[in-house]
């Protein structure tokens, strides 16, 4: 009996559809169906300035639109051949961790409530808005920041915004201990997710997975160590990783990778206390650093070349690792960008780790995979 | 002072009304008005619609106590503008419901769907009379009151099956499959252990086992029944960590999905009709019913009215637990609560028959003569 | 690892390809499409490039690029390889047999940019609605301001 | 060039490490009084509704301010996340906000809602769908707008895959501007639906 | 397990007893005071809220200036606005229109953004770019409607809001120092006065050109003999002049 969990299901958190054949209660093959949300971000951006796109890539996914904008403002600078400030850096990178922490209180949410976990819902989204909150407080947004400008970031920290952002650290830290007891300490936690939605390390390379899937499957990989951007190589921080490729271990993961974002933070947080700095680089043209430049759109006179170029950049996103290729033909909007989600291929091999288990299983599994549908479908 | 007795007050009402008014009316009247029988039926009507009020009354202000209390422990404040405190929201949404639309889904089957929702809403509510709330708050004393309760409270899988399966829907037909499994897993166990309270207190009277536990509750002596009782409870309340059958991550809204309007109305009302009458039994058969320890001080237990007072107490603290429960445990899986179902469960309620039957042995050797003595 | 040494390990048996640096990454490479199989297997096997990050495709109106983008855990760097096929009737040979996971890449690009891919399991549309006819990535896909909510000719 | 006129300043307040923060420790209202705020304005909203239950006696209108009460103090909405709009709509029901204290309860299923927040961009390919989920609530029902995207297709309205409004797919009552909109906005929307149903005349 | 984490022990001997314990602990601390904000009647933009959300009784924790930069509603000065249009250039929505408002002369009327907030993203970008700080975003969030026109904010809504007096965001981002300006290219230059007519600073001059004497044989150009002079500290870089030019001659460049 072929069932379709989605497009308006609880547990899709987001717009798909799952279409389960079942035998009973056990799962025989799974056929994810995508495009609910498809919103042509890519070529929308082909008739977007550089600024402009970052209102996009906000959007794009919306539980980790800093590191998404962070994502495309690095592969614009790099096929424009801008250098940032490091004060820049240092600021992105901590919008960067901030991000993650919020993206994964947000997975922590929709995760515990995936196996019935009521209260800790509550109290994931509870302890979110405080990361939302800082945002807010620099950026002005809540979920859409547009924030990053090629070139630098818009502007620099407002007065006592480190020492808040500490404060909420402390806090932070202190509810995943919290976080723990009702989860792990719990014995029917570890009855419904142990060796559930198992995908080994060699499965996981062979079907392109990332992120803290793959990492629980026992592989250390993280580009902000193997491939440092940004600031990443000047913070000490480990990798976090688990042995069990499954539910429980994609868990700990998630939940270790939060307490290292803390100990980034915290080193971020004394760096920017020290540093002073522009946050704006020199030598970007005048319609990228400034944002309030006319921009050209056809029928108006203002056409300007750009170096031709290719920028590529990848970073580690909450989900995985993302992907942008940007490709400039000398005019003032990108020929082409392409956009690669770690969530795309995480669903795409939903196969691998379905098929087998239960129907009462799909929701753990398919919530510790943690899907945006926004960055999916694009 | 005599205890006031339900039916001995709307006897009593209607009787002194209806004389009243036959030693007013002309003689052919009168005379219609003093029979004996019409004041037989109408104080039995009187008395029932008092009983039903009441019992449903109670069980909006159970749900009311719900979503207070989830509230608290999520962190929040819960319903809170609908009326003082939020009082009044379950009566909104009780109303918002009578007026919605009332359908059907055009495969669904006429007769099961409008029938099922019906039939499960009376077998829940018929509980409340054969329950006893406190001496005189029954609608009889029956000497097998407990079996009679037991067996109309497992009646309901077999609505909440024809609901799900006439609904024509994939998940309410899982659902509804889940929630027959499972009640009828945990209906051995809960007859188990309640076997445990019949041996102890050597009658299947409701009343009477509560008469028994005026000297000592028998949660003491048959603690692991109370286990037993309390997980087949939440088994067949439907409630996390056993709410599999309306598993909101994978079954939308597991066998009531195509309910809507009245019919999930009646759906939602006659669960919480369960959970009340849950903690009802087992404030009934462990937790001593109406009576209160003999240390507690007799103004505490003299008021009018004492018995349905402390009873209800007890009945939301016990609901208080289920709530705390649901708000600090996840789901478990289908076939994991049922392999704790047979597995578990039935030799625990085993085990409790056996210590229940020690406890009696014990009170008859000479050693514990000590002891209070049962019943007589 | 860098673009000479990648150019150096390849040179041999594949004659044909360019391997050009690309900044940041161990260089990109060039090469014609009849020798896709061939040289990702190679790439895989031979130089470690073992994940496959990306397959995207550019549409060049005359012509479609499709680049490939490949991870080596030892290197920790990322390689770019990229294709050109003529617009004609773009078809190409499906990569799922050396990289499961270009499955939906391919399916993405095949229903954004137009590129048949051969030997594919499964080429269904992925994100476009059912039934939808057009390959929105091509240069010639216009996008227009939809009428109802059309702002006025801005008068400068 | 493009820095901020506030960083200098910025770095010394945030280094000097004295700057008292603003905070509160009192609660703004006092518990009793959150408790009983509405219940008061409950009784002249209660004394109105006999009013006009007493003047519509003679059209045979008794009950209907009882139900309209009714109807718009418990307005299910349907839980289901489209886009960006879905998260904060997510948040209104989180601690801080906690829509359920309006009795605004999501139900998974469209059968027992009657309220349709339509929060993020709907796409053709879910067009279909979102009609079919409409139409299989049951009347009385109300639709919410949430957000650009569904006000008007938002920044993406443009684009080839998205409906430029939701208003071509269903009657949406009330819309909620913003980009997302803050939860408050959405709970602010709730209650201006909640005056319509007030105001509606049946 | 994963390395240096304080997780919790995998063998649960007390069962499920820790999270009972813990919820129970939440419990306690929300009995009285769940950290609830109760939105119509408290706002965490009053001023009482403002910089401090609580969590539990006893734990605020302040979050800055939250109400100050948040992205709300624009507000407009109409009288300080000199109708530059970067506004609506800057829109990356195409959410803004330039309306007539009253006030102008006849010959150039007065123009004002007017704000679909149907459209608009709350980007920020056009009080970003707006040179004379008239338009800048208020912390106002509540925009619901029911009908949809409504949501189209005219240059008078957008001065009421102004007048409202709300709070707004501290940040300006200041303008760069090495900026383009715009170039003349003489040769095509015909003087007809465009540019320096529409210039919304006015910071175009027209000077006079010595008109050169046709030699024997050349024919001058049909032009006047006119040449505008841009006051570089004044121009805003509108690009107004450029888009006017009938003649394509003003360009964007870099001073040589």
């Amino acid at each position: 009996m072929w069932i379709n969990m989605g497009p308006q299901h609880p547990m899709t958190h987001g717009l798909w559809n799952l279409r389960v054949k079942i035998d009973g209660e056990l799962v025989l093959d799974v056929d994810p169906e995508m495009g609910y949300l498809h919103r042509g971000i890519e070529k929308i951006s082909e008739d977007r300035h550089y600024n402009e796109i970052i209102t996009l890539m906000d959007r794009t996914c919306y539980v980790a639109g800093m590191a998404w904008e962070h994502l495309f403002i690095q592969a614009a600078e790099h096929a424009l051949h801008i250098q940032v400030p490091e004060r820049a850096q240092w600021i992105r990178t901590m919008s960067e961790e901030f991000q993650r922490v919020a993206s994964h209180l947000m997975w922590y949410a929709a995760f515990v409530q995936d196996i019935g976990l009521m209260s800790p819902f509550l109290y994931g989204m509870r302890d979110r808005d405080l990361v939302l909150d800082l945002f807010q407080s620099y950026t002005g947004g809540r979920l859409t920041y547009e924030y990053m400008r090629v070139g630098g970031v818009r502007n620099d920290l407002p007065p006592g915004f480190t020492d808040q952002a500490r404060k909420v650290c402390d806090w932070l830290s202190d509810r995943f201990v919290e976080y723990d007891r009702l989860c792990l300490g719990s014995d029917i936690f570890h009855r419904r997710c142990d060796n559930l939605g198992v995908l080994k390390a060699s499965e996981c390379i062979r079907y392109g997975i990332t992120g803290p899937m793959l990492r629980s499957a026992g592989v250390a990989r993280d580009l902000r160590k193997d491939r440092p951007y940004a600031a990443y190589g000047q913070v000490d921080f480990e990798v976090a990783v688990a042995d069990g490729a499954d539910v429980t271990g994609r868990y700990l993961v998630r939940m270790e990778e939060l307490r290292q974002s803390l100990r980034i933070l915290r080193q971020t947080l004394d760096w920017l206390d020290r540093n002073a700095g522009p946050v704006m680089a020199e030598n970007v043209p005048r319609w990228m650093g400034a944002p309030y430049a006319p921009v050209g759109r056809e029928g108006y006179l203002l056409k300007r070349e750009y170096p031709k170029g290719v920028g590529f950049s990848a970073i580690e996103e909450p989900h995985g690792e993302a992907l942008a290729y940007v490709v400039n033909e000398g005019g003032e909007h990108p020929y082409r960008v392409k956009l690669k989600s770690p969530v795309f291929v995480n669903i795409a091999a939903a196969r691998q780790y379905l098929v087998g288990y239960r129907v009462a299983d799909i929701p753990p599994i398919m919530g510790s995979v943690d899907v945006c549908v926004g960055e999916v479908d694009r | 002072m005599a205890p006031l007795s339900l039916y001995g007050v709307s006897n009593s009402l209607v009787s002194t009304l209806l004389l009243h008014l036959a030693a007013v009316l002309p003689a052919p009247l009168s005379t219609l008005l003093s029979n004996g029988d019409l004041i037989l039926l109408l104080s039995v009507l009187v008395f029932c619609g008092t009983l039903l009020g009441a019992s449903l009354l109670n069980t909006i202000l159970l749900i009311w106590f719900e979503r207070k209390m989830l509230g608290r422990f999520m962190d929040r404040r819960g319903a809170m503008h609908v009326g003082y405190a939020g009082l009044l929201q379950n009566f909104a949404d009780g109303l918002k419901l009578f007026r919605k639309h009332t359908f059907r889904p055009q495969d669904a089957d006429p007769l099961g769907f409008f029938s099922a929702p019906t039939a499960y809403m009376v077998a829940s509510i018929v509980m409340f009379g054969i329950l006893p709330v406190s001496t005189g708050w029954s609608a009889g004393t029956l000497p097998l009151s407990l079996l009679l309760a037991l067996v109309v409270f497992s009646f309901a899988p077999l609505f909440i099956f024809l609901g799900a399966w006439s609904s024509a829907n994939k998940y309410s037909l899982i659902g509804g499959m889940r929630s027959a499994a499972q009640m009828i897993a945990y209906e051995v166990p809960i007859l188990l252990a309640v076997v445990a309270v019949v041996l102890l207190s050597g009658s299947f009277d409701l009343t009477t086992i509560v008469n028994e536990q005026r000297n000592y509750w028998f949660w003491g002596p048959l603690f692991l029944a109370l286990i037993v009782f309390v997980a087949g409870m939440l088994a067949e309340m439907e409630r996390i960590p056993f709410d599999l059958p309306e598993a909101e991550a994978e079954l939308v809204e597991g066998w009531n999905t195509e309910f809507g309007g009245m019919l999930f109305a009646f759906f939602m009302l006659a669960d919480y009709a369960r959970a009340l009458v849950g903690s009802y039994l087992i404030v009934l058969l462990f937790l001593g019913g109406w009576t209160l320890p003999s240390w507690v001080p007799a103004p505490l237990t003299n008021f009018p009215l004492a018995g349905i007072f402390w009873f209800q107490v007890k009945t939301y603290l016990v609901f208080g637990v289920f709530i705390w429960i649901r708000a600090s445990l996840p789901r478990v899986r289908t076939d994991q609560l049922l392999r704790v179902g047979w597995m578990r469960m039935i030799p625990l309620s085993l085990l409790s028959i056996v210590l229940a039957a020690l406890v009696v042995l014990a009170k008859c050797l000479p050693v514990f003569g000590c002891l209070p003595s049962m019943g007589s | 690892m860098e673009a000479e040494e990648v150019g150096a390990r390849l040179r041999e048996r594949f004659p044909d390809v360019v391997v050009e640096p690309f900044p940041g990454t161990a260089g990109r490479i060039r090469f014609p499409a009849a020798r896709l199989i061939e040289l990702l297997t190679e790439v895989r096997d031979g130089l470690g490039f073992d994940h496959l990050g990306q397959v995207g495709a550019i549409d060049w109106v005359e012509e479609r690029e499709l680049f490939y983008t490949v991870w080596s855990d030892r290197a920790k760097q990322y390689l770019f390889l990229s294709t050109r096929i003529p617009a004609g009737e773009p078809h190409l040979e499906s990569l799922t047999p050396v990289f499961p996971s270009a499955n939906w890449h391919e399916r993405e690009a095949c229903e954004l940019v137009g590129i048949t891919f051969d030997h594919h399991p499964d080429l269904r549309p992925l994100l476009t609605p059912t039934g939808y006819q057009f390959h929105p990535l091509l240069r010639s896909f216009r996008l227009h301001e939809p009428e109802e909510l059309e702002v006025k000719v801005r008068d400068v | 060039m493009g820095s901020v006129s506030a960083a200098p300043t910025a770095l010394r307040a945030a280094t000097n490490a004295e700057m008292p923060l603003p905070m509160i420790t009192e609660p703004a209202v006092s518990f009793v009084e959150i408790e009983t705020l509405r219940a008061r304005e409950f009784v002249p909203a209660a004394k109105e509704a006999l009013g006009s239950m007493l003047s519509e006696q003679a059209q045979g209108k008794l009950i209907r301010p009882m139900f309209n009460w009714a109807g718009r103090n418990s307005l299910f909405p349907l839980h289901w996340g489209l886009a960006c709009c879905a998260i904060e709509f997510a948040a209104a029901f989180g601690a801080r906000w906690d829509a359920e204290r309006f009795g605004v309860v999501p139900r998974s299923s469209p059968r027992q809602c009657d309220l349709l927040i339509v929060n993020g961009t709907v796409t053709w390919k879910v067009a279909h769908k979102l009609i079919a989920l409409y139409e299989q609530m049951p009347e009385p029902k109300w639709v919410i707008a949430m957000g650009n995207c569904a006000t008007g297709g938002g920044p993406f309205r443009t684009a080839y895959s998205v409906v430029p409004g939701v208003d071509k797919l269903v009657p949406v009552d009330v819309y909620i501007a913003g980009c997302p909109p803050r939860p408050e906005a959405l709970l602010d929307g709730i209650l201006r639906l909640e005056q319509l149903i007030k105001e509606r005349k049946e | 397990m994963s390395e240096s984490t304080t997780a919790e022990s995998n063998s649960s001997v007390l069962w499920v007893a820790k999270p009972l314990i813990t919820a129970a602990r939440q419990f306690g601390k929300s009995l009285l005071r769940p950290s609830t904000i109760v939105y119509p009647f408290e706002r965490l933009e009053d001023p009482k809220f403002r910089g401090a959300v609580r969590i539990a009784p006893g734990k605020p924790i302040g979050v800055g200036q939250v109400w100050d930069n948040y992205r709300g509603v624009h507000a407009l000065n109409i009288e300080t606005c000199i109708s530059c249009n970067l506004c609506a250039f800057s829109c990356p929505d195409l959410c803004i229109d330039m309306v007539t408002v009253p006030g102008g002369d006849p010959k150039h009327p007065k123009k004002c953004p007017q704000i679909d907030y149907g459209k608009c993203s709350y980007c920020g970008f056009c009080s970003d770019a707006c040179p004379e700080g008239c338009l800048s975003m208020t912390t106002r969030y509540e925009l619901s409607v029911s009908k949809r026109s409504d949501m189209i904010y005219s240059p008078q809504r957008l001065e009421e809001v102004f007048k409202a007096k709300l709070p707004m965001s501290p940040i300006r981002v200041e303008r760069p120092k090495n900026e383009d300006a715009i170039l003349l290219d003489p040769p095509l230059c015909i003087g007809c006065n465009a540019c320096a007519r529409d210039c919304p600073t006015k910071c175009i001059t027209m000077v006079d050109l010595p008109k050169p004497v046709a030699k024997a044989g050349e024919k001058l150009p049909k032009r006047i003999w006119k040449e505008p002079v841009v006051n570089d500290s004044d121009c805003v870089r509108c690009g107004t002049c450029i888009s006017v030019c009938p003649k394509e001659c003003l360009f964007w460049g870099t001073h040589r």
